[in-house]
C-alpha cells in the first residue's frame, strides 16, 4: 500500500510528520482553550445567576 | 514645538549622556564583531558594510524606548496630549529629536568604524550616504513604534520586535547601497529607494504615530 | 437585515455553532481525502521524485498564510471603521492560525530544500517575505499579549496590522530586488487559470487547498468563540466582582 | 481675564478598565467657581478628570466647554528630573505660549530652589512645582487630581491662594481632594453616582453581557 | 529566594511575554544579518557561529534593563534590601530568573536559526553546547552591570556600554568553540575556559552585584 | 509580642545629594509608642526615615535598635502592577517568612480587591496594599514616609487602627506626615534640627571646604 518513495522517503515523511504535528497541536490547543473558555463562562454565568 | 525639540536634545544631553551611548553602542558592536567571526581581514571587509549599517540600526532601536516611555511615566506625555501642541508636530519633532541625538551622531562616526572593519576605501561615501539619507527612516518608523508600546511596563523587547520587522526595507536598501558602493557597483538604484523610504516615513508615519499614541493613551 | 447583525457576538456565536460542525467535516474530509490521494495516488515527478508529495503541504500552507494576513487586515479595517468587537476579535483569532501555517510553510520549504537546492535555507525572495511575514504574525501576536484593556489591544494591534502589510509589501520588493531567487513561481495564476503543474498534481492539490481553507476558517470561527466567550467571562466577572 | 464660558457636564457616565464607574453625572462650573469633588477611595473621581480633561473618552453624556481650556495636574507632575526648576517652568510656558514664570515661582516660594534639578527636590518641593505649573498655561480651568498630596500646611496655603487669585481672574477649578483646602468653594460628591454594575452605558464589553 | 525565583518568572510570563521576546530579537538579529550582509550562503556559513553568539548576547543584553530598574522604580529594591533575605542571594536568584526566562530559550531555539545562516551541521552541537554554557556567565554579569546602573534614569545604554566589554572573553571563547566545533576543529580548549569563566562568575559575581548595588542604593 | 528593644537615635546627622540636611537628631523609640515627625516640605524627615532604615548611611550618630526589626514603607510601594492584590502581599509574606495574609486583607478591607491585579487599583486602593503591606513583615518597628497619601477619611482610620492593634502588641512606629492621624502620639518636630550650612559633619565634600 504505502508507495515508494525511493531516496526522498525521510524528507517526504519528516514533512508530512511536521506538518501532521504542527496542525494537531494547533488544533489541539484551540480545542483546550475552547473548552476552558466554555467552562469558565458557564461557571461565571452560574454565580451571577447565584447572585441574583 | 522648538522648546519641544530643544528640551528633548538637552535632556539627552544631561540623561547620563543619551548623545554618546548610542554612538559607543555602535563602536562596541562593531568591536565585537572580529572577535565573534574571527580577524579575517578579507571576511571582515566583505561583509563591513552590512555590520555598519546593522550595528547603526541596532544602536537607534536601542534608544527608542527612551523616546516616549520617559514622558509616558513622569505624566508629560498627557499634559502634552491637553496641550495646544498638535500632537502630530510632537511626534514627529520627537522623532527629529531623537535622529539628532542618535541617528546623526552613527552617521559621522561610520567612517572611523568602517577603518577598523576594514571597509574598501570606494565605500566610504556611500556608507556615509547611505546613513545619512536612511536613519531618519528609522528614527521616524521607531517612534511609531515606541509609540505602539508606550503604555506597556518596559516594552522595551516588545518594541524591538515590533520595529525590526518594519526596519527590513530600510535595512536592505541601505546595506545594498553601501555594499554597491564598497564593491565599485552602482548604487544609485537602491540608494533612491532608500530616498523614497525616508520621504515617504517621514510624511506619513507620524499620522499613525500620533493615531496611535491618542489609542493608547485613552 | 444585513450582514452585520452578525457582529453582535451572540448572533455570532449561534450562527457560527450552526456553521461548524459542516464545516470541520468538510475540512477534515477535504484535509484528509487531499493528502491521501497525493500521498499514495500520484506518482512521482521525474525530476523531483518522491518530493513533489510535499507540494500537498506546502502550497496550501503557504496561501492559507498569506489569506489569513489579508483576512485580519479586512477584519481589523473593520473594527477601525465600524468597531464590530467581533470582526477584531476574528483577527486576533485568526493570528495563531496563520503563524502556524506559516510555520508549516516554512519547514515543508526547508525540508524541501534539502533535496532539491542542497540546502535548508536560501535567502530566497520568496522564502525571505516568508520569513518576514512571520515576524508580522510575531509582533502582532505579542503585542495582543501585552496591552490589557481589550479595547486598545484592538487598536493598537489593527493600525499594526495596517502599517505592518504596507511595510510587508515593501519588504517584499526590497527583497526582489536584494536576491533574485531559486524558488519557482506560481503554479495557481489565479488570473490567467493556467497552470504549471500536470493535471496528476493539480487536482489533489486543490483537494487539499480547499482543505485547508476550510480548515482555517473553521479554526478561525471557532478560536473567535473562544475570544467572546473570554471576553464575556471577563465583563461578567468585571460587573460581579466588587466594585468597592 | 478669560473667556467667561460655563465649563457644562451633562448626564456623563465614565468607565475604567472597561467598566462602568459613574453614571449620570452632571454639573456646570461657571467663571469664579471652584468646585471640589468629593468621594472614598475608588469612587472614580480621577477618572471623572481624566475624561474631563479630554484624555478618555466618556462613554456617555456630553461636556461643553472644556476644548483647549483646560490645564489638568494629577498625581505625576511632568516633571524631568534632569532640568531645573526654571528649565521645567520655561519648557510649559513655551508649549503653551505664556510670556513668563515669575509669578509662578513667587506664588509657590519657588525663587530660593530655582536652579535645583527638579530631581533633587523634596516631595513637597516637586508638588509646588508642578502646582506652579498650571499658572503658566494661561488656562483658565484647572482640573486637579489630589493636588495637596505631600505639601505642608504653609504650601497648602501657597494653593488656596494661587486657586483664589485664579478665580478672581474669571478662572474655574475643578479639584478632587480628600483634605480640607479651606476654600470656600461648593462640594460635588460623587459616591452619588456610583454606576449600577449591570446598567448599559455604552461601555465596550456591554456587547458580551 | 524561591518565592523570589517564582515572582520573577511569573512576571516574565505576564508583562507581555518577557519570556519569548529575548527569545524573538535573536530571531531578529540573525533574520537582518543576511539582509545587510548579503544572502551568499558561503559568507553566511562562515560567519555563523559569531553571529549567533553575537545575537545571544544582545538578546541578553536587552532584557537586562528590566533586571533590577523595575524593582528600584516601584520601591521594590528598597524593600527587599530592608527584608529579611540576603542580598547576595537576592541577586543570585535574579539572574537565575534571567537566564531561565532568557538564556535557556536562546540556547534552545540557537540551532534553528543555525540553519537560517546555514551553519555547517558539525558546529550545531558546539554551538549549543557553547551557548549553554555560556549564557549563565552573560546573565551574572548583565546582573552585576544592572547592580551598577540602577539608580539611573534609563540608563539601558549605560548599562549596555558597562556590560559589553565584560562580555568579551565570554564572547571570545564561546564564539570561538563554536566555530572551532563548526570547523570541525577541536573546541574543547575554549570551551573549558567558557566553563572556568562561567563558574567564576557564578560563584563570585553575585557578591560584587549585591556590594554594588548597596552602594547604588545609598 | 515582639522583643522589647528600643530604637534609639543619638546625635544623628543625615545628608541629601552631598548636603548636611538635619545635625544632631536624637530620640528613642520605645515599645508600644508612635512618634509623628513633623516639619516643612524640605526639612528632611524623609532623609531621615532613609537612614534610619538603613537606605543611606549617616553622617555621624549612632542608630541602636534598628538591624533587621524595621518595616519601611515611602512612597513608592513596591506594587508590581501585573500581580494580584493577594499575589504581592504572598510574595511578601514568604520573603519576610511570614505565616499568613488574611489579617493584613481585613484591616484594610482588601478582601473585595483580593483577585484584582494591583495595577488597577485606585490611587488610595493601592496606597491601602501598600500598607497592608507592613503587617505581614512581622517587624516590630514600622517606619513610615507620609503614609496617609490620597486616603480618604474612612481608610486613615483603618490605618489608625492598624497602627493603635501595632502598638498594643509592642510594636512602635515613626511616622512622617503632614496631616493629623487621629493617633494619641509624641511629636518629634525635625525643623529644629536644620543643619547648619557651613557644619562640618563628615558629608563626602567637606574634604574640599
Ligand atoms: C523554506 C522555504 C520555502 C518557503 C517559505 C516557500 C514558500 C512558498 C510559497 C509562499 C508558495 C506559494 C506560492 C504561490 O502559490 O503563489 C510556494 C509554492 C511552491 N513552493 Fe515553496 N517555499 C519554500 C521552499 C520550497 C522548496 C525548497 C521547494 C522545492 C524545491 C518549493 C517548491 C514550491 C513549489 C513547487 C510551489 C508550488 C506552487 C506554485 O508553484 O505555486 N518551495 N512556496
Ligand atoms: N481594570 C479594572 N477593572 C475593574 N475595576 C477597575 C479597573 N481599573 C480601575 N478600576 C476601579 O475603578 C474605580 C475608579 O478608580 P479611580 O482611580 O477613578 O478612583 P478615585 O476616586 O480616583 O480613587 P482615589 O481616591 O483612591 O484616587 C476604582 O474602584 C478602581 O478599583
Ligand atoms: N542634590 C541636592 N542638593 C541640594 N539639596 C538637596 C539635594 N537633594 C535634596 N536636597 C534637599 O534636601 C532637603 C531634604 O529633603 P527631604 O526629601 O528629606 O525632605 P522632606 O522633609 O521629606 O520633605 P517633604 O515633606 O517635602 O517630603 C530638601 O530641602 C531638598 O531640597
Ligand atoms: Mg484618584
Ligand atoms: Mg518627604
Amino acid at each position: 500500500m504505502t508507495p515508494d518513495l525511493g531516496k526522498y522517503a525521510v524528507e517526504v515523511l519528516s514533512a508530512y510528520a511536521a506538518s501532521v504535528v504542527l496542525l494537531v497541536a494547533l488544533i489541539a490547543v484551540t480545542l483546550r482553550r475552547g473548552r476552558i473558555a466554555r467552562a469558565a463562562l458557564k461557571e461565571v454565568e452560574r454565580e451571577v445567576k447565584s447572585d441574583g | 514645538m522648538k522648546a519641544l525639540l530643544v528640551r528633548d536634545i538637552k535632556l539627552a544631553f544631561r540623561a547620563g549622556g543619551g548623545f554618546g551611548l548610542g554612538l559607543a553602542f555602535f563602536l562596541i558592536v562593531t568591536v565585537l564583531v572580529p572577535f565573534s567571526v574571527g580577524p579575517q581581514q578579507a571576511l571582515l571587509g566583505s561583509i563591513a558594510p552590512g555590520v555598519l549599517w546593522l550595528g547603526a540600526l541596532l544602536a537607534c532601536l536601542l534608544s527608542l524606548d527612551r523616546l516616549l516611555a520617559l514622558d509616558f511615566e513622569d505624566g508629560t506625555l498627557d499634559l502634552l496630549v491637553t496641550s495646544p501642541l498638535p500632537l502630530e508636530g510632537a511626534v514627529s519633532v520627537k522623532a527629529l529629536a531623537h535622529w539628532i541625538t542618535t541617528g546623526l551622531p552613527l552617521v559621522l562616526a561610520a567612517p572611523v568604524l568602517g577603518v577598523l572593519l576594514n571597509l574598501p576605501p570606494a565605500g566610504f561615501g556611500w556608507l556615509v550616504a547611505s546613513l545619512a539619507l536612511g536613519t531618519p527612516a528609522l528614527s521616524v518608523i521607531g517612534t511609531f513604534g515606541a509609540a505602539l508600546t508606550v503604555g506597556i511596563k518596559r516594552g522595551g523587547l516588545l518594541l524591538s520586535l515590533l520595529v525590526l520587522p518594519l526596519y527590513v526595507p530600510t535595512l536592505i536598501f541601505g546595506a545594498e547601497a553601501a555594499r554597491r558602493g564598497a564593491l565599485g557597483l552602482d548604487p544609485a538604484t537602491p540608494l533612491l529607494m532608500l530616498a523614497g523610504i525616508t520621504f515617504a516615513t517621514v510624511g506619513l508615519m507620524p499620522f499613525a504615530s500620533a493615531a496611535v499614541l491618542r489609542m493608547g493613551l485613552r | 437585515m444585513s450582514i452585520w447583525q452578525y457582529a453582535n457576538p451572540v448572533k455570532f456565536l449561534s450562527l457560527s455553532a450552526k456553521v461548524q460542525p459542516v464545516l470541520w467535516v468538510a475540512a477534515g474530509f477535504c484535509v484528509v481525502v487531499g493528502l491521501i490521494w497525493g500521498f499514495f495516488g500520484t506518482p512521482d515527478d521525474f525530476r523531483q521524485g518522491s518530493t513533489v508529495k510535499i507540494i500537498y503541504l506546502h502550497v496550501p500552507a503557504a496561501l492559507m498564510a498569506i489569506n489569513a494576513w489579508f483576512m485580519m487586515l479586512i477584519t481589523s479595517l473593520i473594527w477601525l471603521v465600524r468597531r464590530h468587537h467581533v470582526s477584531v476579535l476574528a483577527a486576533k483569532a485568526a493570528a495563531p492560525v496563520g503563524m502556524v501555517m506559516t510555520v508549516i510553510a516554512l519547514v515543508t520549504g526547508a525540508i524541501w530544500g534539502q533535496p532539491m537546492w542542497g540546502t535548508w535555507w536560501a535567502w530566497d525572495p520568496r522564502l525571505t517575505s516568508f520569513l518576514i511575514l512571520f515576524l508580522f504574525y510575531l509582533g502582532y501576536i505579542a503585542l495582543w499579549e501585552a496591552i490589557e484593556d481589550p479595547d486598545t489591544a484592538a487598536d493598537l494591534t489593527s493600525v499594526l496590522c495596517l502599517v505592518g502589510s504596507v511595510f510587508a509589501v515593501l519588504s517584499r520588493y526590497a527583497v526582489q530586488f536584494w536576491n533574485q531567487g531559486l524558488h519557482q513561481g506560481t503554479s495557481v495564476p489565479v488570473a490567467t487559470g493556467g497552470r504549471t503543474v500536470s493535471d496528476v498534481f493539480f487536482y489533489p492539490l486543490v483537494m487539499c487547498m480547499v482543505g485547508f481553507g476550510l480548515l482555517f476558517l473553521a479554526l478561525v470561527l471557532y478560536r473567535t468563540g473562544t475570544e467572546i466567550r473570554l471576553r464575556r467571562t471577563a465583563a461578567l466577572r468585571a460587573r460581579a466582582g466588587g466594585n468597592v | 481675564m478669560f473667556d467667561p464660558h460655563i465649563l457644562s457636564v451633562s448626564d456623563l457616565s465614565v468607565a475604567r478598565g472597561g467598566l462602568p464607574v459613574l453614571a449620570g453625572v452632571g454639573f456646570d462650573l461657571v467663571p469664579g467657581q471652584a468646585l471640589i469633588l468629593r468621594g472614598p477611595n475608588g469612587s472614580g473621581k480621577t477618572t471623572l478628570l481624566r475624561t474631563i480633561a479630554g484624555l478618555q473618552l466618556p462613554l456617555q453624556g456630553a461636556i461643553s466647554g472644556a476644548d483647549d481650556r483646560i490645564a489638568y495636574a494629577a498625581h505625576a507632575d511632568g516633571l524631568k528630573s534632569m532640568l531645573s526648576v526654571t528649565e521645567n517652568l520655561l519648557f510649559w510656558a513655551e508649549i503653551f505660549g505664556y510670556p513668563q514664570i515669575d509669578p509662578a515661582l513667587d506664588a509657590y516660594a519657588l525663587r530660593p530652589l530655582a536652579t535645583r534639578l527638579a530631581g533633587t527636590l523634596s516631595a513637597g518641593q516637586k508638588r509646588r512645582l508642578g502646582l506652579a505649573r498650571l499658572m503658566i498655561t494661561g488656562r483658565p480651568v484647572w482640573v486637579l487630581d489630589e493636588p495637596t498630596v505631600s505639601l505642608d500646611s504653609s504650601a497648602v496655603a501657597m494653593f488656596a491662594d494661587a486657586v483664589r487669585a485664579h478665580l478672581a481672574r474669571g478662572g474655574s477649578a475643578l479639584i478632587a481632594t480628600h483634605i480640607d483646602l479651606g476654600l470656600d468653594a461648593d462640594v460635588f460628591d460623587v459616591s452619588a453616582f456610583r454606576a449600577q454594575t449591570n446598567a448599559r452605558l455604552g461601555a465596550s464589553d456591554e456587547a458580551f453581557l
